[in-house]
């Protein structure tokens, strides 16, 4: 599914790669392909991930991970970092989500009574971003959708989400709700229905692997 | 990851601007005024446009040719006493000015670049700039609504460019160019150097490449920014 | 006059000084003397003007004057710019003046009919400095007091003149209105009551000259 | 016109602060955090502080310390999920916290600096973050009223500064800092290397040293900027 969440990149777009399995898509780049990704801590034009020994103390991600720059990186302080995000100028956001509804609500940022860590960026990231995209296990640890017909959890952001990648399947989320693209290989389509705790159209009669 | 290349012909750059467009131009008098840009505008000739900037340039010199063509409807402004023409034209109602204080038309720039929708003050509250502005109570004092500025185009001037249109700006002809450039949907920055990536160091970076659409290099420095005009 | 209000720059201060009169003010200040001049188009630190032959074209001062940096010098943006005087670091501010009320009010910013450029920067400096002084000739072309019970003229700010320097007084803004302080030599008490157009309070018995 | 000399001891400048005193904190995890006047502020104690900070740095790091010493009443912030200390104080009603999206306390913090009442967004305004805030219509569109952030105090870690308090950042250590130097009553400055006047160029200068209080030149390096805790 990472893999596959990478083909969303397209050239020339800045994108922001959420703590988690988004920040793995990069792996999926190619070295020269033409991105420029962001953190909201204040850089744009992140290089690779740097080993302990080979870090900058004062160069990390919004998830405190060591990263590196490229030619052609910016440095700026953390309005100009949101300002970036709410006006536009984030073509792409890839989330982790602990529930996304069938209206596209995002809920990934409080678990109340368990999680409450506050919410960072996530927010602006889900609200602002011009493309919102998730990637998640189609279920929680214990076996449970987390595509469902509404959030019970606080939500992140209302409609937001325009796809959702998992291990199972690549599902849109359109004006009726949850639509089937992709499924993985070895997957079923009864699978993936049965572990999706809302209505999934499936328009595309032979529906495509990854 | 390699950073895309935005540089691009000004004549291309330019021909995106539509008639009626909202353009945003640095500047503020003659310093980091984009004059090559603006002469480009007056060349391909768009109208109707709705022009926002610090002040209207002095007679012959930056917007004062935009003017001139009647190429502007209306101007968004913070003091035009330098151009005697843009004053004349005020008075004959051939363009509406909107005065703004220096200050919160900066501030009004900077909210539509962080995507915000207004900002709340206490600035010219006792004052005939407050007329018509929506008030509201914060903490039981009263302030004024100062709505967010975006604009279709800004045209910026930089020192230097970067090819993926990371900006650096010299001395004060910094002033609203680099709030523009984070404000408006189509940003276009001519620079005196275009550097290759890797040409400006990352800490030094006054506005982040990505906020910029077009970087156009500038063969030779307009004569406008001649010294001494007055 | 200007040798005067020189004299009310206090070391250690951040200062705006006004087109016009208030520029030459810096004229009277020993070379080594410690204070930081502002100027909103984006510069603290203002050096020694420059004649054109000498000057740098992106390095003027907010009327245009071509002016240079001292060691120690920042150049930042208009909204910074603006920040530092909205935000209570901008330590004094002199201006220029149509009218001073004797609330304090001043109108130097738009006459009906005849001078409209625009507010400027002069709004938020006269709101917002610390402490606001006004050098102005004590009447205007055709002998009309500039000192008034009250403005006639489009406000720039109310109650927000300290103090005034003329060619006649200085004379500073109590809670009741005018308060003489100083007589210019030559200028009789009589001379300067008969050209303020408002109660001038005069309570010291021996009044300084400068 | 010379520029005055800031730089004081430590002690001196982080005596100023008084109990219960607002304070603003800089840094984005490890990078830009001000640990060493943090640890004075410690040694001295000062009692029933608010802090404000992006976050609350991990356990025995930076303003971690002042949560186990009893020091903070408040805390304003975006994510403490990296302090499990911070978490139980929070869950134990220890200490009073208050979330924000990042962004948003970015924009507050830069209000308050910025001399504005408020800023108004549409960022939360379907989250339980907008419960209890004003909200107003813009243009027909519902907005949260979101107030400018203030402090007493900021503590801020530079890597140069000049002597007058001139201040530049490097890489991700810039975060809060520059914001929160102009939002604070008395604002101190930690700087790895403290320059003289001069010794920064006025084009690079981060932080503008009129927003600065004092200069505290630091003799060694926390050993909590140590790479890799994790």
């Amino acid at each position: 599914m990472v893999a596959r969440a990478a083909r969303e990149i397209v050239p020339g777009m800045v994108v922001n790669l959420g703590i988690g399995l988004p920040t793995q898509v990069v792996d999926h780049l190619p070295a020269d392909f033409p991105v420029c990704l962001h953190t909201e801590n204040g850089l744009s034009g992140i290089g690779p991930t740097l080993q302990p020994g080979a870090a900058d103390r004062n160069l990390i991600d919004a998830g405190g991970a060591y990263v590196s720059t490229v030619p052609g990186s910016a440095f700026f302080d953390s309005a100009v970092s949101f300002a970036l995000v709410r006006s536009g100028r984030l073509d792409l956001t890839m989330l982790g989500a602990f529930e996304v509804a069938a209206t596209g609500d995002l809920a990934n940022w409080k678990i109340p009574g368990r999680f409450s860590p506050g919410a960072g960026g996530g927010i602006e990231l889900a609200q602002k971003a011009r493309r919102v995209v998730v990637l998640t296990s189609h279920t929680d640890r214990a076996g449970n959708p987390k595509l469902k017909a509404a959030c019970s959890l606080p939500l992140t952001a209302r409609g937001c989400v325009a796809r959702v990648f998992t291990d199972m399947a690549v599902i849109d989320v359109g004006p009726g709700g949850f639509v089937l693209r992709e499924l993985a290989e070895g997957v079923s389509l009864s699978e993936v229905t049965e572990a999706t705790a809302a209505p999934l159209a499936c328009p595309d009669a032979d529906i495509a692997r990854f | 990851m390699k950073l895309p290349d935005k540089t691009c012909p000004i004549e291309e750059a330019i021909a995106r601007i539509p008639d009626g467009a909202t353009v945003m131009v640095g500047g503020f008098g003659v310093p980091g005024t984009p004059f090559t840009l603006i002469r480009e505008l007056v060349r391909q000739g768009q109208r109707g446009l709705t022009v926002i900037k610090n002040d209207a340039n002095e007679r012959g010199l930056g917007i004062d040719h935009l003017l001139a063509n009647g190429q502007v409807a209306r101007l968004i402004t913070t003091h035009i006493g330098l151009n005697p023409r843009a004053i004349a034209m005020l008075n004959a109602e051939e363009v509406e000015v909107e005065f703004n204080a220096q200050g919160i038309l900066a501030e009004r720039v900077r909210a539509g670049g962080a995507g915000l929708a207004a900002i709340l003050t206490d600035i010219g509250l006792d004052t005939e700039l407050a007329q018509g502005k929506q008030q509201i109570e914060i903490g039981g004092k009263t302030k004024l609504v100062e709505t967010a500025l975006r604009a279709d185009v800004a045209l910026i001037h930089a020192d230097r460019s970067d090819v993926f249109g990371n900006l650096a700006y010299v001395a004060t002809a910094r002033n609203f160019n680099p709030l523009m450039a984070m404000a408006a949907d189509l940003v276009i920055a001519e620079a005196e150097t275009v550097l290759p990536l890797g040409g400006l160091t990352p800490d030094a970076v006054h506005t982040p490449g990505p906020f910029v659409d077009h970087v156009v290099g500038l063969a030779a420095l307009s004569e406008e920014y001649a010294v001494v005009r007055r």
